[in-house]
């Protein structure tokens, strides 16, 4: 399936990109992400949490939505 | 006489000024149902880590989710305390230190209300918004900010 | 960096106006040590009693005690939370419905202490000091106010 | 002694002035509002508190400072 995966604040540094879209046939989260952390390397040492379709989900989840984001920590305000 | 508006974007582009504020504050002198306004203001400081001061924060974020997230804090707020109104402002892109980037507002006809509303407001928006913030030193060189 | 001045006094004649808040906001933007304010207004509301509209609010004081009640507020609040700055303004005269009759506000660098702080001063304005507040119907009768 | 007696808000409706000096020779606070409370009549049905030199005082306090004020429910704010 595609996947469209965006990237914010420090992650997005890492990435060096906003946004990308993969193609991907694993199930859960964290295949997808075990594939972004050997596409960039600086990644896995990185603090950050995943949000499907703009809900937080944990790295177990099954991927069920085609909007993935990689979150670094909030500083809002 | 709820101020329950359809979902609008909380963001905008640059520091908070105070003659906004002001103007808002003026705004609600027609409302004569509320007897108290509490308002929080969060401002950019100039923090020396290791010897370099902050001169800005450059302020990105998930707009969508976050414009989400503050629709959710603002129902649920409606919903947990008796509010006659309540306003979100958020800047993004750059906020210089001592400007402000963060304006809530919230008004009822009593005071108790308003302290326990305030808080809960602000402390799901630093929890739940993707917000993101840069923090640039005077060098140019920047760190990210987390929220504590 | 404490800005505790001497004792003054908090009373102003007449309403508080949304102008001197806002500009009361913008000379805390050269404080750059500062990473959260927290306002209290108290606005004066239009109740209805008994089918009796409040039209106005006039406030009287017992001055010399209050100003000293203020700054024991003051001092005890400076005390017990680490604050950048403090300004109490209340009003004496009348202020009609929908206009603000009491400001109060707190700054520091951090957030949960302006939360706690400014609830403990607004309690304790309401609690200890002799301010007066005859109620003012559109008719031209009056009641007297008692905090709640 | 000498006593100067501060009245505010609906105190001062009932006693048709803001303030007064008395001559009086009690010990109590109480002793000083049995006077006023028979000078006044409609006082005492009313609720007030007693500040003595700008601090309240109970009604069992002794008379010592020559500012006494007495003072209806508090409506700041």
């Amino acid at each position: 399936m595609h996947i469209n995966i965006k990237y914010f604040g420090q992650i997005a540094e890492i990435t060096q990109k906003e946004a990308e879209t993969l193609e991907f046939s694993g199930n859960l989260v964290s295949d997808l992400l075990e594939v972004l952390n050997s596409k960039y390397e600086n990644l896995k040492n990185k603090d950050f949490k995943v949000a499907q379709n703009q809900e937080l989900v944990s790295f177990e989840t099954e991927l069920s939505g085609q909007d993935i984001a990689l979150l670094p920590p909030f500083a809002g305000g | 006489m709820k101020d329950k508006k359809p979902m609008k974007s909380v963001f905008k582009e640059g520091a908070i000024t105070s003659e906004f504020i002001g103007n808002s504050i003026y705004k609600h002198q027609t409302k004569t149902s509320i007897g108290a306004h509490n308002i929080f203001l969060g401002q950019v400081r100039a923090d020396d880590i290791d010897g370099k001061i902050v001169s800005a924060i450059e302020y990105t974020a998930y707009e969508d989710m976050a414009n989400q997230k503050f629709h959710e804090i603002r129902e649920s707020a409606f919903e947990k305390f008796e509010l006659t109104c309540m306003h979100i402002y958020h800047s993004l892109g750059t906020v210089k230190a001592g400007e402000i980037c963060l304006f809530v507002f919230v008004s009822s006809p009593r005071r108790k209300v308003v302290f326990e509303a305030l808080e809960y407001i602000v402390e799901a928006i630093k929890a739940d918004v993707p917000v993101f913030g840069k923090e640039i030193f005077e060098d140019e060189s920047h760190q990210w900010k987390v929220n504590s």
